[in-house]
C-alpha cells in the first residue's frame, strides 16, 4: 500500500506538474491566471481523440497536430479577449472565468456528452516491486510528462526565446526598453500556456478520458499546485506538483480516500500562511 | 434631491408589494428567484465591487447558510426561523475566518484561495452525506407551515429589502469610503490611515452573512438543500450577473440580478443551449463594457450631456 | 439621480416583461425531466430519442383526447434542485398535465415532492431508489425498476446462480449508489456471501486506491454501482492492476457500458465485464420490442444501445393510454386511469401495484436482464429462460 | 520627536539600508538626498510602517514604532506623500481627502469634515477641483492632491517624497513657499527627499544623505554642498 502511494504519487505529482506548468508560465510572464486552463487541455483531448479515432491518424501525428491547433487558439484568444485586461490582473481572471463555462458548453454541444478516449500509446501493465501491477500507460506518461517539462526547462533557459521570456517577467519595462515587442511576446507566451495544457491533455487522455465539464477539475489542481509553488516559479511548479500528488495519494491511501483533494488544499493554506508568497515565489503580493 | 431618490424607491417597493397579484404562479417563483440573485449579487459586489477582494466562495457562503440550517432542522428538529439567524451567524464566522486568512494576499492569490475553500466545503459536503447527504440533496422543512408562493415572494422580497438597505447604509457611510480606498490603492489607504485589515475582514464578514441568510431564506424556499448552492455554476451566475449589472454600483446587481434571470428563463427553452447563449451574452459584457448596464447608461448619460 | 431613476425604469419595465403572459396551448403538453447537461447526459440524449419515437407512434395512432400530443423536455442537469425547479416549470409555465421520466434517484425523490404539492402525476422511468414509490405518494408511479427488484430479482439471484462466494460492493455516494449498496449487501449477507463495501466519489477518475484495497480482499465478483464516466475509469483501470478478469465485474447499472465510446474507453479490459440491462435483440418480448428497434434503426440509422431510450419510449406510452382511457386531465381522473392499466409495452405488460405500506404501490417493475460482454458480444446469462451461453472466466 | 538608531533593511539579501540613525526635532525642516538607489524611498516606507525594518529602533514621540501597522504609525501623526502620486484614482478630489478625515476621529459630522477638506483643496490649490475624479487630474495636481491627503491627517510629521519634479520654476516656487509655510506656521516637522537641488538647498534647515543605503553625512545645506564624499557620491566614479 505504502509502496503503490509513492508510485502513483510521484507519477500523478509529475503529471500534476506538467498541467500547472502552462498556468505558471502565464502568471510569470504575464500576470494572468487563465482560469479557462483546464478547458484547453479538454480540447487537445477531444483533437487527438477525433484524429486519432475518427480521422485516423497516427496518434503521436494526433498529438502534435492537437498541440498546435490549441496555441493557435490561444492566441486568438489572447487577442480577442486578454490582451484588453494586462495590468488588471482580477479582469482577466473574470473573463477567462467567463470563457471556461462557454467553452464547456460549446464542448457539450460540439462534442457531445460522452467521454472520448484516445487510443493507449503501450498495453498491459508492469508488476512494480513485485508488490503490484501498475498501467504501462501511466509510466509512459509520466515519462512523456518529464520529456516535456525538461524540453520547457531547456527552452527557458538556453534559447534566445527564453530569454526573451525571463526578462518580461523579471521587468517589463525594461525589457520594452531593450526592443522586447511585448505585444508579440504576450501572445506567444499565452499561445505556449494554452500549448503546455493541451500537451497536458493529450498525454492524459488515454488515462482520463476527456468529459465536456472536465476541465475544472485540472484547472482546480493546476492552480493550487501553482500557488503551492509560487506563481511564475518553474521549480515550484514541479516541486508544488510531486508535493500535491504525494499528499493526496497518502492521505487517500491511509486516511480517506474522499477527503483526496481537501489534503492538497490544506498543504496549500498551511503553506500560504507561513510564506504567502509560495514555496519558491519571491514577487511582492 | 434625496426625497425623490425616497419616493422613488416606496414606489418601486410598493409596486413589489402588490406585484403577487397580477402574476401567476410560475412567475411569482421567477420573482423569488430574483430576489435570490438580487442578495447574493449585492452582497458580493458589496466585497469585490467595493474593497476589490474577488471571492470565488461567495456561493459556498450562501451554503454554509442553507446547510447549517437546514441540518439545525432536520437533525434537531429546530426551527427556520431560528436557523436561518444560526445560519447566518456561523456564515458570518466563517467569512470571518477567511477573511483573516486572505489578509496578507491581494488579488489572484486571494482569488485561487477562496476557490480552494469553496472547494473543500464542497468536498465536506459530498463526503459527509450520512448529515449533509451529499449530492443527493437535504430535504428541509418550509418557513410556512402551508406552503404558498405568495407568502414565500414576500418573506423574500423583506430579506431582500433589509440586505440592500445594509448595503446602501454601509457603501454611503465612512465604511463605504474606506472600502472605496482600500479598492483603489491599499498601501495609500493605509498610509492615510485607514485601518487596511479591520476594512477587508469587516468587509469578508458582511458580505458572507449576508450571503447565509441569502441562502438559508432559499434553502427552505426550496425544500430541498444540494450542493448546487454553494457550487462553482452558481458562484458563475452571481458573477455573471454583477458584471453585467455594473460592479461597483448599488443599482447595477440589482439590474443584473433581475435581467440575467428572466432571461435564463426566456432561453431555457433553448435545451442545452440555454447556458452557452448565458456565457456569451456574459462574455461579450464584460470584454466590451467592462462596466456593465450601468457603465453604458452612465456612459449614454455623459455623452447626451457633453453634445 | 437621473441615471439612477432610468436604472429603476429598466428594472421595472424588464419585471413586466417578464411577466408577460405565454400563448395558450393548442397541442396537449407533457412534460419530460432528465439531464440533458452534466455527467449523465448522454441519458438525456437517450431520452430525446425515445421521446421522438414515442410522439410519432401516439401522434400516428390518433393523438391523446383528439389533439396531438407535445413532449416538453426538461433539462435537470441531474441536479435535485435543478430537477424540482425544472419540474415546477413544466407544470406552471407550461401547463403540462403530467410529467415523466427522469434518471436520478436523487433529482426524483426531490421531484416527488413537487408532484406531489401541486398535485400532478409523475412516472419515474429510470430512477431507481426504493423510496420514491415507497414513500406511497398518491400522485407518483414508477415504470421501470427499483432498487430491491433489481437486487432480489436480478443481482443477488445471479450472484447465488453463479456459485460466487466473495463480493465486492463499490457504491458511489448517491441515493442510487448508495441505497442499492445496502441492499446488495444485505441479500448477500442473507445468502452467507463474503462481502465489503467501498463508496467512492461520482466523479472521480483515479481508482488505483480503493483497487488495492479490493484486490487486498481477492472477490470474485465486482458490484459496480458507479454511473456514467466513472465506471469507464473503474472498469479500465481494474484491468491495468490485474484485478480483472480475475474477478468480474457487474455493471449494476448497465447503460454506461452500453455507451458508444464504452471501447474506445476501457479497450480489451472491457471483454467478460457484466452489466444489468432491460433490452437485449434477442430476448424481444413484445411485438412493440420489434417495432421499436425497427423505427429507431429507421430513424437514427443504428441499433438502440442505451436501454432508457426504450424506457421512456414505454412511459410516454403509458401517459398517453391513461390520459386516453381517463378521457380528461384532472389530475385524480389521471391517477385512476394509470392504477387500472393493462398496456403491453416493449418490456411486457404493464400493470401498477396498489398495496399501500411498501415500495410495491404504483410500481411496476420490468424484467431485467444480466448479459455478458463476450468478445464484443453480448451474452444473456440471467435468468436462465432467456440465457444465451453462460458465465465465461478467463 | 523622531529618533532612529541602526536602523537596517534588507532585501533578499541586499542591503538596502545599512546601520542609519536619524533623529528630527519638532517642526524642523530637514531634507534627505542622494544618488538613486540610496535608500532614501525605503527609510520612508520603514518609517511610514509599509514594511518591518530587518533591524533597528525607531522611536516617536517616546513611542515605538517598530512592528506597527501603516495605519497605526499615520494615527500617531506621521503622514506619507509617495514618489509616484497614488490617488484613490476612481474617486473625486474631495473623496480622496475626506479618507483621512474620517479616520483621523471617528466621530464628527459629515458636513464639517466635507467643510475642512474642501478648505484643506483650496490651501493646496485644488479648490475648483472638488468633483473631479483624481485620475482625471494631471501629474501636478495629483501631486497637490497627494500633499493635501497627507494634511489631512493632521501629522506632526510630514514625509514628502519628491513633490516638486516635473513641475515649472514658477510652480516650485509656489510649492516650496507652501512647505515652509508648514514647517514655520503649523509647526509640522518635515522629512523631504528631493532632486531638484536648489529648492532643497534653499529651503531645508539641515540635509541628510544617504549613499548606498548608508548615512554619508548630516550637516548645514552649506556644509553639505562643499564636502567631497557628497560630490563623489553624486558625480560618481
Amino acid at each position: 500500500m505504502f509502496l503503490l502511494a509513492l508510485t502513483n504519487g510521484l507519477v500523478i505529482g509529475i503529471i500534476y506538474a506538467l498541467a500547472a506548468l502552462g498556468v505558471s508560465l502565464v502568471v510569470g510572464i504575464m500576470n494572468v491566471v487563465n482560469f479557462a486552463h483546464g478547458e484547453f487541455y479538454i480540447l487537445a483531448g477531444y483533437f487527438s481523440y477525433h484524429f486519432a479515432n475518427t480521422l485516423g491518424m497516427n496518434y503521436l501525428a494526433a498529438m502534435m497536430l492537437s498541440v498546435g491547433l490549441v496555441l493557435i487558439f490561444g492566441m486568438i484568444i489572447e487577442v480577442l479577449l486578454i490582451r484588453k485586461t494586462y495590468g488588471d490582473d482580477l479582469y482577466s481572471l473574470i473573463l477567462t472565468f467567463i470563457l471556461s463555462i462557454v467553452l464547456q458548453n460549446t464542448y457539450l454541444l460540439v462534442f457531445g456528452p460522452y467521454p472520448n478516449k484516445p487510443p493507449n500509446w503501450v498495453k498491459g501493465a508492469t508488476n512494480v516491486f513485485g508488490q503490484f501491477y501498475y498501467g504501462n500507460q501511466r509510466l509512459a506518461a509520466c515519462g512523456a510528462g518529464l520529456v516535456v517539462i525538461a524540453i520547457v526547462y531547456l527552452m527557458l533557459k538556453k534559447t534566445w526565446f527564453g530569454r526573451m521570456l525571463r526578462a518580461t517577467s523579471q521587468d517589463r519595462e525594461v525589457a520594452e526598453l531593450n526592443g522586447v515587442n511585448t505585444t508579440a511576446l504576450n501572445m506567444l507566451s499565452f499561445g505556449l500556456g494554452c500549448a503546455l495544457a493541451a500537451a497536458a491533455g493529450v498525454i492524459l487522455s488515454p488515462i482520463f478520458p476527456v468529459t465536456p465539464t472536465g476541465g475544472m477539475a485540472v484547472a482546480l489542481t493546476a492552480f493550487v499546485v501553482v500557488v503551492l509553488g509560487g506563481m511564475g516559479s518553474f521549480w515550484g511548479c514541479v516541486v508544488g506538483g510531486l508535493i500535491i500528488g504525494l499528499v493526496e495519494n497518502f492521505g487517500a491511501a491511509f486516511i480517506s480516500s474522499g477527503y483526496r483533494h481537501v489534503f492538497g488544499f490544506i498543504i496549500l493554506i498551511f503553506v500560504l500562511l507561513v510564506r504567502p508568497a509560495g514555496l519558491f515565489g519571491n514577487r511582492e503580493i | 434631491m434625496k426625497n425623490t431618490k425616497v419616493i422613488l424607491a416606496c414606489i418601486i417597493v410598493g409596486l413589489f408589494g402588490i406585484l403577487p397579484l397580477g402574476l401567476n404562479v410560475y412567475q411569482q417563483h421567477v420573482m423569488i428567484v430574483c430576489l435570490f440573485y438580487v442578495m447574493m449579487s449585492a452582497s458580493w459586489n458589496l466585497l469585490a465591487g467595493y474593497t476589490g477582494q474577488v471571492s470565488f466562495a461567495h456561493a459556498a457562503f450562501a451554503g454554509i447558510g442553507a446547510y447549517t440550517s437546514g441540518i439545525l432542522a432536520v437533525k434537531a428538529g429546530l426551527s427556520p426561523w431560528l436557523g436561518i439567524p444560526l445560519g447566518v451567524l456561523f456564515a458570518a464566522v466563517i467569512g470571518f475566518g477567511v477573511g483573516l486568512l486572505c489578509l496578507k494576499m491581494g488579488g489572484i492569490y486571494l482569488s485561487l484561495t477562496t476557490l480552494g475553500v469553496s472547494e473543500i466545503f464542497h468536498i465536506i459536503i459530498n463526503n459527509e452525506y450520512e448529515i449533509t447527504r451529499g449530492t443527493m440533496g437535504l430535504q428541509v422543512p418550509g418557513l410556512l407551515v402551508e406552503y404558498s408562493k405568495t407568502g414565500y415572494f414576500y418573506i423574500m422580497l423583506v430579506t431582500a429589502i433589509v440586505s440592500l438597505l445594509v448595503i446602501y447604509w454601509m457603501i454611503h457611510s465612512n465604511i463605504g469610503l474606506n472600502f472605496r480606498a482600500v479598492q483603489n490603492d491599499e498601501k495609500a489607504a493605509a498610509s492615510l490611515g485607514v485601518d487596511v485589515i479591520r476594512i477587508r475582514v469587516l468587509a469578508f464578514t458582511v458580505s458572507s452573512a449576508l450571503a447565509g441568510l441569502a441562502g438559508g431564506v432559499y434553502g427552505h424556499y426550496l425544500l430541498l438543500i444540494t450542493p448546487e448552492i454553494p457550487s462553482l455554476d452558481q458562484q458563475f451566475l452571481v458573477l455573471s450577473m454583477t458584471i453585467i449589472g455594473g460592479m461597483g454600483s448599488f443599482i447595477g446587481p440589482i439590474i443584473g440580478a433581475f435581467t440575467l434571470e428572466i432571461l435564463s428563463e426566456y432561453i431555457r427553452g433553448y435545451g442545452e443551449y440555454h447556458v452557452l447563449v448565458f456565457g456569451l451574452i456574459a462574455l461579450s459584457m464584460a470584454r466590451f463594457a467592462p462596466n456593465g448596464v450601468v457603465g453604458l447608461v452612465q456612459a449614454g448619460w455623459a455623452k447626451r450631456s457633453t453634445s | 439621480m437621473k441615471k439612477s431613476m432610468v436604472c429603476m425604469v429598466f428594472v421595472v419595465l424588464l419585471i413586466f416583461i417578464g411577466s408577460a403572459g405565454f400563448v395558450a396551448a393548442e397541442t396537449l403538453k407533457i412534460g419530460v425531466v432528465g439531464p440533458r447537461t452534466g455527467t449523465a447526459a448522454a441519458t438525456g440524449k437517450s431520452f430525446t430519442e425515445g421521446i421522438k419515437l414515442a410522439t410519432d407512434y401516439v401522434n400516428a395512432h390518433g393523438g391523446v383526447l383528439g389533439k396531438k400530443m407535445e413532449v416538453v423536455f426538461e433539462d435537470t442537469a441531474g441536479s435535485p434542485d435543478k430537477a424540482a425547479s425544472g419540474f415546477e416549470r413544466l407544470v406552471t409555465r407550461d401547463n403540462v398535465v403530467m410529467v415523466l421520466g427522469e434518471s436520478h434517484s436523487s433529482a426524483a425523490l426531490a421531484e416527488i415532492e413537487v408532484a406531489n404539492r401541486l398535485k400532478i402525476p409523475f412516472i419515474v422511468a429510470e430512477a431507481w431508489a426504493d423510496p420514491i414509490t415507497a414513500k406511497n405518494y398518491k400522485f407518483v408511479f414508477r415504470a421501470g425498476p427499483s432498487n430491491s427488484g433489481v437486487v432480489n430479482e436480478t443481482i443477488a439471484k445471479w450472484v447465488i446462480h453463479e456459485g460466487f462466494k466473495k463480493a465486492y460492493i463499490v457504491a458511489e455516494n448517491t441515493d442510487w449508489g448508495l441505497g442499492i449498496g445496502k441492499l446488495c449487501e444485505k441479500a448477500l449477507n442473507a445468502a452467507g456471501i463474503a462481502n465489503k463495501t467501498v463508496v467512492t466519489e461520482r466523479k472521480g477518475q483515479d481508482h488505483y486506491t480503493e483497487l488495492a484495497k479490493i484486490k487486498a480482499f481477492n472477490p470474485d465478483v465486482i458490484l459496480a454501482f458507479v454511473y456514467g464516466t466513472g465506471l469507464h475509469y473503474f472498469v479500465a483501470q481494474a484491468g491495468e492492476v490485474h484485478l480483472t478478469p480475475k474477478a468480474i465485474i457487474l455493471d449494476g447499472a448497465g447503460p454506461p457500458s452500453l455507451w458508444p465510446d464504452f471501447w474506445n474507453n476501457v479497450g480489451d479490459y472491457g471483454n467478460l465485464e457484466c452489466l444489468v440491462s432491460s433490452m437485449h435483440k434477442d430476448v424481444e418480448l413484445t411485438k412493440l420490442a420489434t417495432l421499436f428497434r425497427k423505427n429507431y434503426e429507421k430513424e437514427f440509422g443504428k441499433a438502440p444501445t442505451d436501454y432508457k431510450s426504450r424506457s421512456i419510449f414505454d412511459v410516454v406510452l403509458i401517459a398517453a393510454d391513461a390520459i386516453n382511457r381517463a378521457g380528461t386531465t384532472d389530475a385524480n381522473a389521471l391517477v385512476d386511469a394509470l392504477e387500472k392499466t393493462s398496456l403491453t409495452v416493449t418490456r411486457g405488460q404493464v400493470a401498477f401495484g396498489t398495496t399501500k405500506g411498501g415500495p410495491e404501490y404504483h410500481q411496476w417493475m420490468p424484467p431485467m436482464l444480466v448479459i455478458q460482454w463476450q468478445d464484443k458480444n453480448q451474452i444473456v446469462l440471467y435468468p436462465p429462460a432467456g440465457a444465451t451461453g453462460s458465465l465465461k472466466h478467463k | 520627536m523622531l529618533k532612529g538608531n541602526g536602523l537596517c533593511k534588507n532585501f533578499g539579501g541586499v542591503a538596502a539600508l545599512n546601520d542609519v540613525d536619524i533623529s528630527l526635532e519638532k517642526g524642523s525642516l530637514i531634507g534627505l538626498i542622494g544618488p538613486n538607489g540610496a535608500g532614501k524611498t525605503t527609510l520612508f516606507n520603514a518609517i511610514a510602517g509599509a514594511f518591518s525594518l530587518s533591524s533597528g529602533n525607531l522611536e516617536f514621540n517616546g513611542k515605538s514604532l517598530n512592528g506597527k501597522s501603516a495605519n497605526h504609525i499615520c494615527r500617531l501623526g506621521i503622514a506619507r506623500t509617495f514618489q509616484v502620486p497614488r490617488p484613490f484614482a476612481e474617486m473625486t478630489c474631495l473623496e480622496n481627502v475626506l479618507v483621512p478625515l474620517v479616520n483621523r476621529s471617528r466621530v464628527g459630522e459629515r458636513t464639517a469634515l466635507l467643510q475642512e477638506g474642501r478648505e484643506i483643496l483650496d490651501f493646496v490649490g485644488l479648490g475648483n477641483r472638488d468633483d473631479i475624479l483624481a485620475k482625471e487630474l494631471n501629474l501636478v495636481e495629483k501631486k497637490r492632491l497627494e500633499m493635501a491627503r497627507a494634511l489631512c491627517t493632521n501629522p506632526q510629521l510630514l514625509l514628502l517624497d519628491e513633490v516638486l519634479g516635473g513641475l515649472n520654476t514658477q510652480e516650485i516656487g509656489a510649492a516650496v513657499d507652501l512647505i515652509v509655510n508648514l514647517s514655520e506656521k503649523r509647526g509640522i516637522a518635515v522629512l523631504w527627499i528631493e532632486h531638484v537641488m536648489g529648492a532643497i538647498m534653499g529651503a531645508a534647515e539641515r540635509i541628510i544623505v544617504l549613499d548606498q543605503g548608508e548615512k554619508l553625512m548630516e550637516g548645514t545645506p552649506e556644509e553639505v554642498a562643499h564636502d567631497p564624499r557628497v560630490i563623489h557620491a553624486y558625480l560618481g566614479a
